[in-house]
């Protein structure tokens, strides 16, 4: 499911051939993103992140997968949250580790997920991860 | 020199820097983060390949051809710099790490100078690494950390630091340029209130360097400290000038080779300066380096740089007012060519995004002065910079971006 | 490899390094300062020319395209260095200026950790870089500052350590390979002694890393550190490799930039390894080339190097001890290629003297090790070091000039 | 005077075309010069040298010129001091702090007073120069 969620992404931007129609989508995206509402925007759901700040939220839900909720201050990385969220959100804990995260770098934004820490999507990545790690092991000792 | 005749002047240096000739995403590359750090003339490169090629040993200690010929380059750099900042001594030269290294050494070396309820002033607009050391020293020493506040113009509270510099303020660290907002700050009242006061005075020249020709004599300053990848030289290069009878009675700092002169289990004696700061094996290649950087401000002349930066930087800031919403931080006479802005309703990070997709770099965020932005009651800007080599076409295709960037995310 | 095949192999390499296809004094140069600095391949100088042609930023704290990709290449030089040391984890590579400055680093991090009365270890043939910072940080904290002799052959007086080092030790610190000596030491077996005793274990590879493969899980040391310089890479750079669990609990070092969360007039706070010990703009240059230096070995070979050196080392051996009144100092089998030794009734400065007039470059004096030279009633030596590209005829110069020198000399 | 001397030392070194036969004549200089005992070698002599040792020896003479006597552990150094001492011996501190010292850097041994202190002759002329200013000075105050 992850994998094919990937796809689709990846059809979508393949789409736009222009940088600014690609952005420009990112935008409408992060525009678009429920989010979270100010009182949510907690200091302990902060992705430790450089430039824009990253929160995010997660929620083992009764069926066994996980839900994702998130937020971020700048419009771009909103857009980029909402499209990592989309694909991991209401995926099992499983999946969610054994997933092969690809998209960023078949859409053309993979400095957007480096160690660089221009924005605090490779850490959300790596906290997603972690949440998952613990709801495994939540399940488990069910 | 006229406008125009400094205008073509100016144009052949952009040449002379490969990294400004190339794309990125397709389109020519417009670097406006030069407050980061300035990109390299080839004469620099050059110099460390050659360094590499031909002359490569480790100095000082070698009685053999190569190291006496590195050697020989190495402190002719130490004389060039020496010259740069009119000290009275050559051995007052020494080579660090960095700025922040620098810094470091200097909170680490005058901490038995602090007692318990002395005073040690910054600047609320000090970058951190003018300011944590500082802080840190004063939480050790159980000594008041002070500060000077900014006012919302971005220039120093002088009238508060009138009232509140006494002779309880031990050392006054304060940076000449702000690197967030380009203000040249009034560092001669500053130094003059501080030494009045007989405090230590420091002070911070990154972002001046590139800019102002220095004289550490009239200046009357203590320390004067700076890195040599913010004015056209390699990175992990330093230098600290320090006043020679103080560097003398100060403790050393690194402990190893070279900065001793004898070493035995039950005790141990320092060399003379400028060694006795000088701790294993320094950053040669950079060091030779440099002297071209050296070179390269005084062939070109600081003057005509400062003034071809602001001729930009006034360009910029006219095309700036005219976007809705755009607030300028420290819209001042007396700056560097630096435009430190934001547009309402838009993060800083997204303006950066945009622009950088089409080819031009600034850089964004906190630049390393979050108490500045807390003072400003943000949390940073988007800040472009301008080096000489900076052309009015570079200022063009950079507005033309922001007007685009601005669009798109409103 | 057969010995034939293996000189073939490395005589290849030579050409790789500009700075040996010269002549000194109309004479070809034959380098055998190798232990002082090695030379750099031509793939190290140009990584570091492309660095400053194309993509030279500041990193870590930008948001455009040269600072994404200059951070790229800064952090794979982490990752490689991570596989080379056999890390646990990346962020366990800490990158400072050279050896001395991350042996000065780790004896101020671990001041909290030691008490009076406490024992810190070295031994007696310790490079002043690994020697002093320790000895002064004993001095601070009133901790006794201790040594394991060295044995007139050039090795560890083990059963003395054995006997000495009990849980009163809480640091010992000592070097794998001794750059005056070119002895290999049984650290395995200090290590599990310190282990024992519950002490850090701190190893300065600086004269190892060219030579062996590291694993510093097996080694089962706390730190371990070294320069670039002396394995084929740039200067101003070192390595500080330490257990994450340590690095997380012990203090920060230098203040400054990138290795700040959130910094306000009240009070600061730390980021994550490995920025929190890498404060301020690093030697970006020198770290992305450091990672074709890395390459360089690797695919080299640390195995033949070290065999290829040995070889040389031998022959070497065996001309010198023709030599009437020659001393070779630790004439041991475990060594790497460093021949270290006087001609009685000579002063080592003047063999330094007319090989260098021959085009050959030795280094002589104490080598930073002034307590070594007193235990062998001596100050010093001539210290002919070999390195991976060093030939057969260079041996041959060496001796050659060797025996014309000390001729002249009597 | 120095002058003088030192235009001696460069012609009696232009007779050597090959670094050897410059060097043997160093070295035979060393082997010759009077030197110091065992004890007149104090610590306090030493002059501050990386590789080899420095003793040097000032005395202000009745005539008003300065005495050296010098020595070092090493041989070519030895050979270079006694150079050295050659140009600097019986003249005035007034002379001595008016002199240009060229000649090591005609005779083709540059690298020998230069910054590097690769041995301790740039340290000894340093040295010199210091003691001829202080006799210069105890001149004036008599
Ligand atoms: C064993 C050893 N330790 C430490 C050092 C100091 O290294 P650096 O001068 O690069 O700081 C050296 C180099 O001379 C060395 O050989
Ligand atoms: C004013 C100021 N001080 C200090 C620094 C720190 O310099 P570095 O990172 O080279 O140590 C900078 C550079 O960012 C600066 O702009």
């Amino acid at each position: 499911m992850i994998e094919q969620k990937q796809q689709e992404i990846i059809e979508e931007f393949a789409f736009f051939e222009e940088w600014m129609h690609k952005y420009e989508h990112i935008i409408e995206l992060g525009k678009e993103m429920k989010g979270l509402t100010d009182d949510e925007k907690k200091e302990e759901l902060l992705v430790a992140g450089c430039q824009s700040k990253v929160w995010l939220k997660a929620s083992l839900q009764e069926n066994g997968t996980v839900n994702f909720e998130a937020d971020s201050d700048a419009i771009i990385t909103r857009g980029l949250v909402a499209l990592v969220v989309s694909v991991f959100d209401n995926e099992t804990p499983q999946d969610i580790l054994n997933a092969n995260i690809h998209f960023m770098n078949d859409i053309g934004l993979v400095s957007n997920l480096s160690q660089t820490r221009s924005n605090g999507l490779a850490a959300m990545v790596k906290q997603i991860l972690l949440y998952a790690t613990v709801f495994q092991a939540q399940q488990k000792s069910n | 020199m006229d406008n125009d005749t400094l205008q073509h002047k100016m144009r052949e240096l952009k040449t002379q820097f490969p990294a400004l000739n190339q794309t990125v995403y397709g389109r020519p590359l417009v670097y406006l983060d030069n407050a980061a750090t300035t990109q390299k003339p080839q004469r620099v490169i050059d110099s460390i390949s050659e360094y590499y090629s031909k002359w490569n040993a480790n100095i000082h200690r070698g009685a053999h051809y190569l190291a006496n010929a590195s050697t020989e380059k190495f402190e002719a750099t130490r004389s060039a710099l020496a010259e740069m900042l009119h000290a009275n001594f050559r051995e007052e030269i020494i080579f660090t790490q960095g700025s922040t290294d620098s810094v470091n050494m200097l909170s680490t070396i005058l901490e038995n100078e602090v007692e318990e309820g002395d005073e040690i002033w910054v600047t609320e607009m000090e970058h951190h690494a003018n300011f944590v050391p500082w802080q840190m020293l004063a939480l050790k020493k159980k000594a008041h950390f002070r500060y000077i506040p900014m006012l919302p113009s971005g220039e120093w509270d002088l009238a508060y630091a009138k009232n509140e510099i006494t002779d309880r303020a031990k050392i006054v660290a304060f940076n000449w340029v702000s690197n967030a907002l380009g203000t040249v700050n009034p560092v001669d009242e500053l130094i003059s209130l501080a030494k009045t006061a007989g405090a230590y005075v420091v002070i911070d020249g990154a972002q001046a360097v590139a800019h102002f020709d220095i004289n550490v004599q009239a200046l009357n300053c203590d320390f004067f400290l700076f890195s040599a990848h913010k004015m056209y030289g390699p990175t992990g290069l330093g230098v600290l000038w320090g006043r020679k009878e103080l560097l003398e009675k100060l403790p050393p700092y690194r402990f190893g080779g070279e900065m001793i002169r004898k070493v035995s289990v039950t005790g141990t004696t320092f060399n003379d300066l400028p060694f006795k700061y000088e701790a294993g094996t320094p950053n040669i290649e950079a060091v030779i380096a440099f002297n071209e950087s050296i070179s390269f401000c005084k062939e070109v002349g600081r003057a005509d740089m400062h003034k071809h930066e602001l001729h930009l930087l006034k360009l910029a800031t006219e095309e700036l007012r005219k976007i809705e919403g755009s607030t300028i931080y420290a819209d001042l006479e007396n700056k560097v060519g630096v435009l430190s802005f934001n547009v309402e309703g838009i993060h800083s990070a997204d303006i950066g995004t945009l622009l950088d997709q089409q080819g031009v770099a600034v850089r964004t965020g906190h630049h390393c002065t979050q108490p500045l932005w807390e003072k400003l009651g943000t949390t940073g800007s988007v800040r472009a910079s301008f080096a000489c080599y900076n052309t009015v076409e570079d200022v063009e295709l950079f507005i033309a971006a922001l007007n685009k960037s601005v669009n798109m995310l409103r």
